[in-house]
């Protein structure tokens, strides 16, 4: 069965590791905080100026001062850290993130990602999407297969406005988790009863299916 | 040596029409509440407003929106906003989106005098089109100019009557930045003391860039997305 | 995640000789003392050693000069050291002399990702020699690349576990920087704390650039110059 | 008569203006700071990390935390800010730092200055001079007229090797106030009781002499 949101951030929460300092965008990429697996220090990073942010506040814990890049109120954890914009992406941009985890329109074979823009829509901006795939030492991109109208998000190359080039290493949707590499997404696992015929069918890009696709160990 | 100002409307007063100016925050996060509120009484028109974000309909920036008295927005992301969207489709408004991290960095590049670097944001992609493209080590970056203000607008939390400014929290975003970038730097703060009652060593930003600064009055901190969890 | 070390000489135990250091501190001013003895009980070899200045001949990178463990210094200003002085006129020693600007902004931009700027300091001079030079608004400009190290050494006043840092007076000067463009950095500390002690406000340098941070010892804080006043 | 070290400063002083920010050299420009006259604000910095530099500290106030750009303790003003190498010299390149005062072994009729390097002499490195010669909104000199030598330190153009160029628009020596502008020193005030002809006597490069050259006013 495919997964849902929350099984898709469980999954890339295993992708986590003890002294990973993570960046989450929006939407599915938000959820993984919920489940860092236990006993593991990750320290998650807002790109608006926060090192060590916590959950969510109880409301007596409510700050304006203190949201998170999705302008959300939040807290810290014990030992953050705080400082302007210039300073967070310089971090960024240094590759001391270890990882960013954020959603997409398309990816490609090649690694690369659309995920702000759609030509004749309006445009919101890419806030500071270009800025993370350039610089983060490792890209999850947690997206659904297909879009809306059922077409595959997996292409040979975007069609839409890139976000940045040959980036994203891993995708984790509701069906699968692929690698991409020497421009082909590699299946290495599959959702909980789902088929490769499946992914295969959903996947317009290259893809390489090993003789043996793992099921997701998710609970 | 006066920097002090009674008011918002006194500390702005010589901002005129076709200004170019920097407004620190992020959303509602840390803006300069009582100096839009001053832009929008004195009513001055065809503003460039350099600001990661164009505010919500009835805050922030969007208060100059609904006015329109902005020409131009140079943003990283405007997305909270009818008003802005309207007259973006109706050819109203003018927007330039620059990548979050550029936009803060070009401010900041002003601020240290240096005119032009390379970043690897936007690398292949439109924002790239018609931009030097350069590689070190292997690795492709564009060059990028620093990006002044004729005004930058910026609130702390507190300040001292010779300019120096101390922020709360996630309120330094880009504001600590256009602070030394602006050629006329204007801070608001919620409480204004005398020199001496700040430690040197917690000034986020030094006295030299702040050329006006006033204690603002009723600040309304209004929060974009209340998201609270349940128990403790 | 651990960053903590007992000491010193654990915290450098896998630098080897010929690495690229560089060592905060301005003069005898917030310099790593612990990890500079350390790193003369180690007695590794062929330094290139990145700091703005080389000690006083029985203190500071005078040590290591003194048991001729750099090959080479990259400094803005090196006076204040015989033992330097004989090795440099001898050939021992290898020097590369940078204005103390763009020292301090190469290093700063190696820890922000840029890997190169334009600054003016230098037009005109030897120092511009082989750079290219541009033209930014009518001015002349030299264009400088990120400093990168092996390891960057620094002392700060109180660390916590996590490594966040923070300096005490004129102690950041190239130290803040250079926390953040070592490929390793090492922190010692005066006091380290635990996560929590630290205001969030507060941090100079966040943890995130600090991989091994140390508690240190017996910090002899000399005095290059005791300048003072007679009456109050 | 020739003004001493403290007479220059004296008349240094005299180009300080309320609310400048002011960094000082090395030597005579360190003295300029006991010389602002009463009543003005003048904020010092030091370029290793100091707006509002104090006097030296009293005995029981010394910190080896705090040492001005020369290594010498000293103390802040109230409303004094720290910060690091970098942010200093970022707000010098800026042109926020109003006046420099430093001294030199030689100054051109275009204003090049050169004071970091003698060749055949060990150097010892050009510390900040070459950033605050390129980045100041304002550069005076403070210097001898002449050298040990008694050869004139004003010249057509420098034989050193150049800290900046065409950046010095004030020199004040023990003999003479002088501007620089358009290739030519010009005289603009002579020390009390010193004769116009020994300054154009120990002036090398172009310089221009109006009828009348009125006398300091130092006291």
């Amino acid at each position: 069965m495919a997964l849902d949101k929350y099984g898709i951030a469980k999954r890339i929460a295993q992708e986590l590791r003890d002294g990973m300092y993570v960046n989450l965008g929006i939407g599915i990429p938000t959820l993984v905080s919920n489940f860092v697996p236990e006993g593991m220090t990750v320290i998650f990073q807002s790109e608006n100026g926060i090192l060590g942010m916590g959950p969510y506040p109880v409301e007596e814990e409510v700050d304006a001062d203190l949201i998170n890049a999705g302008k959300e109120t939040v807290t810290l954890i014990k030992g953050a850290a705080l400082f302007d914009s210039a300073e967070s992406f310089g971090m960024i941009r240094a590759g001391k993130i270890d990882l960013t985890v954020l959603g997409a329109m398309e990816v490609s074979e090649h690694g690369d990602i659309a995920n702000w823009k759609i030509p004749g829509k309006m445009v919101k901006g890419m806030g500071g999407a270009m800025d993370l795939v350039a610089g983060a030492k490792n890209i999850i991109v947690a997206m659904m297969h297909t879009n809306p109208k059922g077409e595959s998000k997996l292409l040979p190359q975007c069609s839409l406005p890139l976000t940045g080039l040959g980036c994203v290493k891993k995708v984790v949707t509701e069906l699968a988790v692929l690698a991409i590499k020497d421009g082909c997404f590699h299946l290495l696992e599959r959702a909980p009863g789902v088929g490769v015929e499946e992914i295969v069918q959903k996947t317009a890009g290259k893809l390489i299916v090993p003789e043996f696709v793992p099921e997701m160990q998710i609970n | 040596m006066n920097k002090v100002f009674a008011s918002a409307d006194e500390a702005i007063s010589d901002i005129s029409s076709g200004a170019t100016l920097m407004l620190g925050g992020f959303g509602l996060n840390g803006i300069p509440e009582n100096a839009i509120a001053a832009l929008v009484r004195k009513n001055i028109q065809q503003l460039t407003c350099i600001s990661n974000n164009a505010g919500v309909d009835d805050f922030g920036l969007g208060l100059l929106l609904k006015t329109k008295q902005i020409k131009k927005m140079i943003s990283s992301y405007v997305g909270e906003n009818a008003e802005f969207e309207r007259q973006l489709l109706s050819g109203e408004l003018e927007v330039e989106l620059i990548p979050q991290g550029t936009l803060a960095t070009r401010i900041q590049m002003a601020g240290m005098g240096i005119p032009a670097f390379y970043t690897p944001a936007g690398y292949g992609t439109e924002i790239a089109v018609g931009k030097e493209i350069r590689d070190f080590n292997g690795k492709h970056y564009l060059m990028e100019h620093a990006l002044h203000a004729d005004f930058a607008i910026v609130k702390a939390w507190k300040g001292d009557t010779l300019g120096n400014l101390v922020f709360r929290k996630t309120t330094r975003n880009f504001s600590t930045s256009m602070a030394k970038a602006g050629t006329i730097t204007i801070a608001e703060v919620e409480e204004l003391v005398t020199p001496g009652e700040i430690d040197p060593d917690a000034v986020d930003v030094a006295g030299v860039y702040v050329h006006r600064i006033f204690e603002g009055k009723h600040y309304e901190k209004r929060i974009e997305r209340r998201t609270v969890r349940l128990e403790k």
